[in-house]
């Protein structure tokens, strides 16, 4: 077997130059860039760079995190103009002859350095009723076939990252829309075999900031860190809207 | 300075976090008395959502299963330490916690006759270790994500009143010994600075691990053990803290979980020279052993020169043999975390692979109705803690895998029940004019701070030594040196300083005010283990290799007593508490 | 890509049933109006000589069919409405202020509304016999 | 107040940059088609009027503005259709990247049989 094929540990460090939007209302300054020289490793990710930042140089440097493998939604950011999960980001993986820009996800008000203010985000998701509605009380589990269960896997893997919604080039425009991580929560239950308020979700979603604001844009997609594809179920509601169901 | 804003609030029931036990409380106390849940993080960001392999209950939907089995492997996979009682309520409700979550939503996987599909796991065997047997209930291997977001959807529907980026720091206690009560909590607002005083009749404590305090470790970096320490600061005990799992399978070299789950789905261990080495640490269940075993056999390897790497430093996960579409349908994100992290396609290459920092057995002691305790028996009125930062005890001294999601479910709800309960009948205690003016003290100390130590760097060391000399081997030196270091320490961050002085936001205040409660913990954990003189479980000492029942078939409780004493452990008083057995007698654990 | 700094007031929850008529206009019509301007081109601007070839006689030539007549104005409806319905589309996504909003799609759906009155007027009302060369040569001016 | 962060361009992929220019040729071509239906009505008011805007077109200037038009048109019709595979074709989520290279491929050829035919007339 090819046991000695990664060499873990092996991978020599290098420099690179980080550029990293701050901002902080407290000190009266504009937001601006500042560049940040870092030694990292090549398992190094931009989030291990933040931290080195954070606390060999800057202890300022404020951002969210928590997991650090990409399981709790803490570090979307925007890196190199994209959307992305700090700790998912292989620095080894980005341009390393060009300074790495990294600054706050957009269309969110931002509180500070990379944080913003989420509350509008989760606003939207929980006013699609994110939960299960069934009106029988089982002694035992609901029964439920694998096909049915397989249904609606995709859209149960996300994270609440936002990556998608500040990524929706309509999100930008006004914030109204209720984006894409509202709608794959909704995809998430209007699917589900067991639930029995598709027609109250999808009502919900047929608003004048629901789904018909988006314009298929993929960025969702391209930014969802678990690989959810976003457009896709989008565009199942929507068709589910205009079947009138599920 | 300015002065701290504060405000004020009144409820029935507070709950101190919101991962799974939190927000398992929060259900049910939410529709039954006026609750809040305070969480230092939004509540779907906690840990609980990286727990992967799933959640043990003995269903038997898929094979024979009873709860007293199930009972029986608990106990002896913690090397019986572990409350029988507490381990038997733990197994019969299991069934009903997880026909709870489904009834909530959750999206197990499901067998072809549509149930709720089960499968093996570490040290869960069929008729008291007769086979491995499958009892593990699981959605894909994000078993722990969907609990923690089916929970906080029904947190949603039950309008359940969240204050989040709220950082508890300190419990207000009135009155003296045995009469002391909890009147209120105080929290911290990351986004202003502001305190805030809860005041509470009941108060659950479910604030997690603490696995920062090792530097390899499957835990984030925001489970520095708040909770746990502030109870300890109180003057109250703290159990079993000795015991600390080391999980086999963390990614080597970064220590992100690659969950049992791929053992159980046919992985095996390989050394250097490919030898299926757990064939002779346990011949009869192999790499299916307890935790605490495959861990020390890895370490082992490695520590015999069969590691493979270029630097011998790591064991293999090898999953090649598996069919590609097994490990899509069940084990597709650590496979992902494979390729993302290590660069490894799990398909045709083995993963390397090191014990990481997992789980904390011990913790806030509390008995089977979650209700904290101040000695080995007396109850603190209106004080409960669940999930990791307690210990019932149903892990003992190695927990198997599955049983701490089962954990959160069953002592969560049991939390949020008698919090209810006793909310119900009892009043308020009044909440002291100066009750936030430790907080105030403990922030500006850090604020105004002008040494010259840095925080990260502290953190490290400390890291670097519990790695080094508490992990999977321990011996009396090993201890020492960690313990001297500690207090070295603990010198140094009265040394230090912090860069942001501000108010927003500002995680490098708490930074420096997690890493107290890190030294804390480290510290109890090295004085217990280095007072408990003998192996058991997740607890292996090189100088004392063998479990001693006469002596220590007991549960260690350790107190805070003095703060100011100067020799390192010495203001750390311990006691130990009787072990409850009900059925099982103890015996050599085996597989 | 404008983008607005701070997102503003809470959603609006107006259930505008007519959104999704309109999403569906967008792909019915387009998918006609591929037809018909693919077609309005070819006949106009690739056969014969062209863009050369067109002036009065041309359409006066075409018009005089029902068919082109009919072609003609159901294009003016579909792309004018579909174009109308898009710019509200972007109006919606750009403007902040609500009085702006209001007036900028009042005042594409009054220009659309006259612009199809105005189009439909002249295609059905067409008369080839104002003009001096065409008196002569057509059968339907000399009667 | 200071200013927050503006940062810079998204750089979204294919999806994004089709959008963009969808919007910006369904704008080009909505004006356009606003002074395209008052011209036409001229032929109401007197075939003199009517010629003499209609012989503006024929001009070079116009003449290549029109190329312009027309390639905002293939653009606009076309991807338009791929966003209606995306919309009701279940794989159309898919494929919509190889989609967007086909609407540019498939507008590039038919822009190279339509362009030196209308410049041979304008300039012929
Ligand atoms: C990678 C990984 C995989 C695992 N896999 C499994 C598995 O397959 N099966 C299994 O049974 N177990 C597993 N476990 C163990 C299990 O997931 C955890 O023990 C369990 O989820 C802990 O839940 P909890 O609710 O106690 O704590 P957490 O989910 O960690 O929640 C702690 C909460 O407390 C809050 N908090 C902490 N400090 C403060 C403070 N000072 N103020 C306010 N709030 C605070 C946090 O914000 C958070 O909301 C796994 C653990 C890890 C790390
Ligand atoms: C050639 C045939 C045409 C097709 C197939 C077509 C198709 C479409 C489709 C499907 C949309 C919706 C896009 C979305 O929802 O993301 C759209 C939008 C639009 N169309 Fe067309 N269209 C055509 C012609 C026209 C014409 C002639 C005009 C101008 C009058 C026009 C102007 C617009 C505008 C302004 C938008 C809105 C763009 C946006 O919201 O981003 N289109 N078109
Ligand atoms: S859909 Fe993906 S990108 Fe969007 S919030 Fe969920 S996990 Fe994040
Ligand atoms: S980025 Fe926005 S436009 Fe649609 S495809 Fe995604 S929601
Ligand atoms: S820190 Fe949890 S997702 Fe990145």
């Amino acid at each position: 077997m090819s046991a000695e094929t990664k060499k873990i540990g092996e991978i020599p460090s290098f420099k690179v130059t980080l550029f990293v939007r701050r901002f902080n209302p407290e000190d009266g300054q504009d937001a601006r860039w500042q560049d940040f020289d870092v030694e990292v490793f090549g398992t190094d990710r931009v989030l291990d760079a933040l931290h080195k930042i954070k606390w060999e140089q800057d202890g300022s440097l404020t951002f969210r995190r928590s997991c650090a493998h990409g399981v709790c939604g803490s570090d979307a950011m925007r890196i190199n103009g994209r959307n992305r999960l700090a700790c998912k980001t292989l620095i080894k993986d980005l341009d390393i002859t060009q300074p790495i820009y990294v600054e706050p996800i957009k269309g969110l008000a931002v509180e500070k350095d990379l944080v913003v203010d989420m509350n509008p985000f989760y606003q939207a998701y929980r006013d699609v009723k994110p939960f299960l509605i069934a009106s029988d009380k089982p002694e035992k589990e609901r029964l439920q076939s694998a096909e049915d269960r397989e249904r609606f896997d995709d859209t149960t893997k996300c994270i609440l990252c936002a990556a998608c919604t500040t990524s929706c080039p309509v999100f930008w425009t006004d914030g109204q829309y209720f984006g894409p991580a509202a709608i794959v929560n909704a995809h998430r239950f209007i699917f589900d075999s067991r639930d029995e308020a598709a027609e109250v979700r999808l009502e919900i979603l047929n608003d004048k900031e629901g789904v018909w604001r988006c314009r298929t844009t993929f960025n969702c997609t391209e930014a969802c860190p678990r690989g959810i594809q976003v457009t896709k179920a989008i565009a199942e509601v929507k068709q589910a809207i205009l079947r009138g169901r599920a | 300075m300015t002065k701290p804003r504060i405000h004020n609030y009144t409820y029935d029931v507070v709950i101190v976090g919101a991962g799974g036990a939190g927000m398992r409380a929060a259900i049910e106390a939410g529709p039954h008395a006026k609750t809040a849940v305070i969480s230092k993080l939004f509540p779907t960001r906690s840990h609980t959502g990286a727990a992967q392999g799933g959640m043990a209950a003995a269903l038997a939907n898929v094979e024979e299963d009873s709860w007293e089995w199930h009972t029986f492997d608990t106990v002896k996979g913690g090397d019986y330490l572990v409350d029988q009682d507490a381990a038997e309520i733990l197994a019969k409700e299991s069934v009903q916690a997880v026909i709870d979550l489904e009834n909530m939503g959750l999206p197990f996987n499901r067998t072809p006759d549509g149930k709720i599909d089960q499968r093996r796991f570490g040290g869960h065997t069929r008729d008291h270790g007769k086979a491995p047997v499958r009892r593990s209930c699981y959605a894909a291997d994000r078993t722990g994500h969907m609990i923690l977001q089916t929970l906080y959807q029904n947190c949603v529907k039950l309008g359940i009143e969240f204050y989040n980026e709220f950082y508890v720091l300190d419990l207000v206690m009135v009155g003296e010994g045995k009469k002391r009560r909890p009147s209120a909590v105080v929290a911290y607002e990351l986004a202003t600075g502001d305190l805030h005083v809860f005041q509470a009749k009941s108060i659950v404590f479910a604030t997690g691990g603490f696995g920062k305090i090792f530097k390899t470790t499957s835990n984030a970096h925001t489970l520095t053990g708040d909770g746990v320490g502030i109870i300890y600061r109180k003057g109250l005990p703290l159990e079993d803290m000795e015991f600390y799992q080391f999980h086999p399978t963390g990614l080597a070299g970064l220590g992100i979980l690659l969950s049992e789950a791929a053992r159980g789905e046919g992985g095996i261990l390989r050394n250097a020279s490919g030898e299926r080495f757990m064939e002779r640490y346990a011949p009869t269940i192999k790499d299916l052993a307890p935790r605490d075993m495959v861990a020390r056999a890895m370490a082992n390897e490695v520590r015999e020169g069969r590691g493979a790497g270029p630097n011998k430093d790591y064991v293999l996960l090898d999953l090649t043999h598996l069919p590609p579409e097994v490990i899509d349908a069940k084990l597709p994100d650590i496979t992902e975390f494979a390729r993302t992290y290590l660069g490894v396609e799990p398909y045709t290459e083995p993963v390397p692979v090191f014990p990481t920092a997992h789980y904390a057995m011990g913790g806030i002691p509390t008995n089977i109705k979650a209700e904290v305790l101040s000695d080995n028996k007396t109850v603190v009125p209106g004080l409960y803690a669940a999930g990791e930062c307690a210990c019932v005890s149903v892990h003992g001294a190695n927990r198997l895998g599955t049983n701490s999601l089962l954990d959160i479910n069953v002592f969560g709800k049991r939390a949020g029940i008698y919090a209810v309960e006793y909310a119900k009948t009892a009043q308020h205690v009044p909440v002291p004019a100066d009750a936030a003016s430790e907080v105030i003290a403990m922030i500006e100390k850090v604020r105004k701070a002008k040494g010259n130590e840095k925080v990260a760097v502290l953190r490290k060391e400390l890291q670097d030594t519990m790695d080094k000399n508490a992990q999977v081997y321990r011996t009396e030196d090993s201890l020492n040196e960690a313990l001297d270091k500690i207090a070295e320490l603990r010198a140094r961050y009265e040394n230090i300083s912090i860069q942001d002085k501000g108010e927003r936001f500002n995680t490098d205040l708490l930074e420096a005010i997690e890493l107290g409660f890190l030294l804390d913990l480290a510290e109890v954990l090295v004085v217990t283990a280095r007072e408990r003189r003998e192996s058991r479980g997740g607890h292996y000492r090189e100088d004392f290799e063998t479990r001693n029942d006469k002596k220590f078939m007991v549960h260690s409780m350790a107190y805070l007593t003095d703060k100011k004493v100067k020799k390192p452990g010495e203001n750390i008083k311990i006691d130990w508490k009787p072990v409850t057995i009900t059925n099982y007698q103890p015996m050599e654990r085996k597989y | 890509m404008v983008t607005i700094e701070t997102p503003r007031s809470p959603r609006s929850r107006k259930h505008a049933q007519w959104e999704k008529w309109g999403w569906l206009y967008m792909r019915y019509s387009g998918a006609v109006l591929l037809i018909l301007i693919f077609g309005h081109i070819v006949i106009n601007l690739l056969s014969g000589e062209g863009i050369k070839q067109i002036d009065f006689a041309f359409v006066a030539g075409k018009w005089a069919s029902p068919f082109w007549q009919v072609y003609d104005v159901l294009m003016l409806w579909l792309a004018l409405i579909h174009g109308t319905n898009g710019m509200r589309t972007i109006v919606n996504d750009y403007t902040e202020r609500e009085t702006v909003r209001k007036a900028l799609n009042y005042t594409l759906w009054i220009v659309c509304g006259l612009l199809i009155v105005l189009g439909t007027l002249v295609c059905v009302t067409f008369d080839p016999c104002i003009d001096q060369a065409m008196r002569a040569s057509l059968e339907v001016c000399k009667g | 107040m200071p200013t927050k962060p503006a940062g810079t361009l998204y750089r979204g992929k294919t999806g994004m940059w089709s959008w963009v220019l969808h919007r910006i040729t369904g704008v080009a071509i909505f004006f356009f088609l606003l002074v395209h239906t008052l011209d036409t009505a001229l032929v109401r008011v007197s075939p003199e009027a009517y010629n003499a805007v209609i012989n503006t077109y024929k001009t070079p200037i116009i003449g290549l503005a029109e190329l312009g038009l027309v390639a905002a048109l293939l653009f606009h019709g076309l991807n338009g259709v791929r966003v209606m595979l995306i919309d009701f074709w279940r794989k159309g989520s898919k494929y919509q990247n190889v989609m967007f290279w086909i609407v540019i491929g498939i507008a590039f050829i038919l822009f190279l049989g339509f362009a030196p035919r209308h410049l041979m007339h304008v300039f012929g």
